[in-house]
This record gives C-alpha cells, structure tokens and sequence, in this order.
C-alpha cells in the first residue's frame, strides 16, 4: 500500500456560482474519502450547481460510486442541482451495472453540465 | 437445496480474497452465458453481499466462514440463470432489517443491499437453521451472443 | 494437511468453469502480494492441472468432483508463498507415470506436466487414501512492489 | 461458439527456401488444430529454414504454445532451424509464464528472422 497515489481532485468555481470538481485517477475504497470531503466542500453553501467532471478517471468501484449518491443526497437536501459529466465508457458501464445511471443527471461534457 | 452445486467457494472473512471471487464470478457467469453487464451485475451483488457479512456478520473479523455456492439453472435458447447461495456462520439479525438503503436518505457509506435488490431478480435473506444467515440470489437474462463457454480459447 | 484453507474450491469436472478458477487464482496470488509473472505461473500450472484431471483422471466426464485448497505461507519482507492441494476422486495413477514431456519428443499436444513443473517450486503427486489424485503444488517468490489486497479497491 | 473467427495464415516461401508463417488472430484451443496444420505444411520436406511471425496474433494460449513446441520438435527432427518473430509484449508474457522463452530461438522482426 506504500505506493498509493492519493486522488488529486481539482476545484473550480465560476462567475455564475458553478463549482467543478474534477477528480483525476481511480476512485476506489481508498480514494472515496477524500471525494467526499471536497463534495463536503462544493455544496458550501453558496453554490448555485455542482458539477463532477469524471474524464480524468479511469475506472470507478462502488465506494467512489457511494461518494457521488452522497453528492446526490447533499443537492436533493440542499436543493443545488447535481450533473455528472465526462464519464468514460468503463465507468458509465459501473453506473449501468449498479442500475444508478437513471438517479443521476448525466450529460457528455463541462459545457452542457452548465446549461442543463 | 440439498442438490450439489456446480461450484462451490469456501472462504474466511478476508476482505483481501474479494478481488479473486469477483474475478470468479464474473468467469462463471462468462461459462453460463451471461452478457457482460449482467454479468458483472451478478459479480458485483455477491462481492456486496460478502462485503457486508466481513463488515456487519463478522464486524471484521478475518477467519469468520463464508460459503459460496453457484448452480446453474436450466439452459434454453431465450433464457440463461444462475442461483447463488451464500452463507455465513455469524450473528443473525432480522432478515427484514437488511433493508437497503433509500438513495434520498443523507448518510454515507452503504450501497450495497440497495444494489443487490436492484441488480438481482431475487435476493432473500433467511435465518440459517442453527447459526448465521443465508442469502439466495437468482438472476436471468437472455444469453448473450458469443455462448462458449470460454475467456480466451 | 488437516488445518482449514484460506480457500477452497469446489468445481465439477466441466472444462467451462477453468477460466474462473484461473481468473480467481490470478486475484488470489494478487492478494497474497505476488508480482503479476509469478501468479500468471500459478494460475497456469492450475489450469494445466485441473485440465488433466478433467482430461486423463475423469476422461472428460463433466461431474466428476475436484477440490483445490489454497494455503497461504506465512510471509516475510522478503519472502511471499502459497501451497495449493488439489484433490480428484478419478483413477489412480502411479505418480512416477505423470511425467512432462520431454521437449524434443515429437507428439502433438502435452505441455501440461511440464509447465507444472517447470513453474512451480514443488509439485508432488500422491494417490489418494480411498480413491483419486492429489497433487501438492508450492511457489515462491519475492513480493511484488504494490502489496495490497486488492484489485483496484 | 457460432461466431468464431477462424485462424487465418498466411504461408509465404522466399526463393532462398525460407518458409515464413503469419497466422492472425487469437491462437488457443479451438484455432491451434490449425496453426499445427500449417507448421506441417511448412516442413515439407524442401524447406530450409522455417519462420513463425506471431505479430499478427494479440494473445496466445497454452494450446497455441504446444503448437509451437510441435514446430520446434519437427525442426529438431528435420534439422530444419525455427525462428519466431513478432511477439507482442501479451504473447511474450505467455512464453516467459510457461518458461519456454528460452528453448526457442525469438528475434524481433522477419528481417532478423531470416538471418538469425
Ligand atoms: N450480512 C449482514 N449481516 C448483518 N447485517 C447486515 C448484513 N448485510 C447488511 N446488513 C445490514 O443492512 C444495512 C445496509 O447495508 P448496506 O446497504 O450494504 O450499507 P452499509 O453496509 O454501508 O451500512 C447495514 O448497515 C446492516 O445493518
Ligand atoms: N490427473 C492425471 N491423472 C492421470 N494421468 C495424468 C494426470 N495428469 C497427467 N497425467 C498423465 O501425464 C501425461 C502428461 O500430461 P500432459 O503433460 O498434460 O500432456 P497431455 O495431457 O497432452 O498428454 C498424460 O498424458 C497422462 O498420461
């Protein structure tokens, strides 16, 4: 375990009060946390939407899926709408397979997730 | 119940050995003819279900016993299945408090009895008779093209 | 010989189940903290093994029952094992009968034997007490850099 | 099993009588049958040096290796030399598991094939 690469997760916000969160690399059991901590941090309380750009992560397993319905969770309560956007074929699959893909609201890219 | 299954797996309470019985059971149902995703669906609700029995059965105990058992169903032209027997020799709960959790509820975590209802077509937790519980899963889905039963030849 | 395995398999004689044990015997020697060459090995000297039990001791009856019992040694920094039991209930054989080809003989097919024993440390055959085969395989290696238990957890 | 591809190769004979073998695809236990055939093709008898170009073959199972061995015990026998080529890292991988790397004679390309 010495070599784990932490997942690095980029945080920007627009003029318009979007906050992107882009994690890059897997989001596995010891990735999840620190996912959850910066959706802790978009919804602030003064974002207007959230989006999760995923198009730097490659694969995906159920505790990174677990981080994004808590991020479903936190929009739904706080009434900040949630978009996901930039999955790759392999985990829009782990989406399908868990049958979460209809809960989320998934568009192709950053530019659509503002205006959706 | 008392027919002997195509497979078996015995394992402990390891959350190291998940990989290698998902890896397992994506193979199998590859053998019966599963499509992928389906597949995968099957592999994910048992990696889920023994997920919970190390974490909740045994509170993550290491060398607890767990019990996997695979039968094939009938085979036909439209219709291929497969049904899953776990078992585990840890503490019982009440079957009904096994509930997956509502996705609008706020709380981390857990995931995993949710996907097990969702992604299976039967998933039913008993009380095993003496001590532990037993969850049964079946799936069915149409075969998918490529039905060898074969990875790579 | 008599204590509990980590793991243990029990399949029919059916050659479509081969890829899922192999499958589950890469994710278990990953678990276990062997680099990728040195588990590819075990699970190819499985595969060969179980292949000819299925081939030779069963002659290709499907329901034949074989167990594979996998022992983890106990590890060091520098040092990482595993100990694999498989067990049939098919014709005795006399072990000195099992022998890997030698390369230069000209006949189509058998690698078997030989990759057993050629990637393997040890590999004993024995007849069983009452009826079967047993066939003991251990391997080896210096642990792989990335030791952790999972996949991609 | 209806789909199958079956093994294609391609057998091409240079004047100085160096038969070169190209099969393409997967090589396991269903395609083996065939390459076996081919290598008998390939010693026929006039043959002076025979080639097995494996850089259209992606992956290689154990039935495919022993069709190999087949062709080198036929070259032992023939004192006619065997040379392969063209392994990709998978197939290479699959010699080094088997340890068979080093009771063939493995050069990089055709060219090197021919000379070796
Ligand atoms: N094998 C089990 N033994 C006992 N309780 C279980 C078992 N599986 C699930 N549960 C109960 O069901 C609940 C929901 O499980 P799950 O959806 O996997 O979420 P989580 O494990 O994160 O709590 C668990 O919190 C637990 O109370
Ligand atoms: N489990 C087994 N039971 C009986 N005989 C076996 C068994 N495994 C191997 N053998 C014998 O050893 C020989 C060599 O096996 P192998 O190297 O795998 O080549 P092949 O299976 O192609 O003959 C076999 O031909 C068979 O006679």
């Amino acid at each position: 375990m010495a070599d784990r690469i932490p997942l690095a997760v980029k945080i920007s916000r627009s003029q318009e009060g979007a906050v992107t969160l882009a994690p890059s690399g897997d989001i596995g059991y010891h990735e999840a946390p620190t996912l959850q901590q910066a959706v802790r941090e978009a919804f602030d309380g003064k974002a207007r939407r959230v989006v999760i750009d995923l198009s730097g992560v490659p694969y995906m397993a159920t505790p990174g899926l677990a981080a994004l319905v808590q991020a479903l969770q936190i929009s739904k309560r706080d009434r900040v709408p949630l978009v996901l956007c930039g999955l790759s074929e392999r985990v829009r699959a782990v989406f399908e397979i868990a049958k979460l893909h209809s809960v989320f609201t998934i568009v192709a890219d950053p530019g659509a997730a503002m205006s959706t | 119940m008392s027919d002997t299954p195509d497979l078996r797996i015995d394992l402990v309470s390891n959350p190291c050995y998940l990989c290698a019985v998902r890896e397992f059971m994506v193979g199998v149902t590859r053998a019966l003819g599963f499509p992928e995703t389906p597949g995968s669906q099957v592999a994910l609700a048992v990696d889920e279900a023994l997920t919970n029995i190390m974490k909740h059965g045994y509170e993550r105990r290491l060398d607890g016993p767990i019990s996997v058992r695979v039968y094939p169903l009938a085979q036909t032209d439209t219709q291929v299945g497969i049904r899953i027997v776990i078992e585990d020799e840890a503490r019982q709960v009440d079957p009904a408090a096994i509930r997956g959790r509502d996705l609008a509820d706020i709380r981390p975590g857990g995931l995993g009895v949710h996907i097990i209802r969702e992604t299976m077509d039967e998933a039913v937790y008993e009380r095993r008779e003496a001590r532990g519980m037993r969850l049964t899963l079946v799936k069915r889905v149409a075969p998918g093209v490529r039905n060898n039963c074969c990875c790579e030849g």
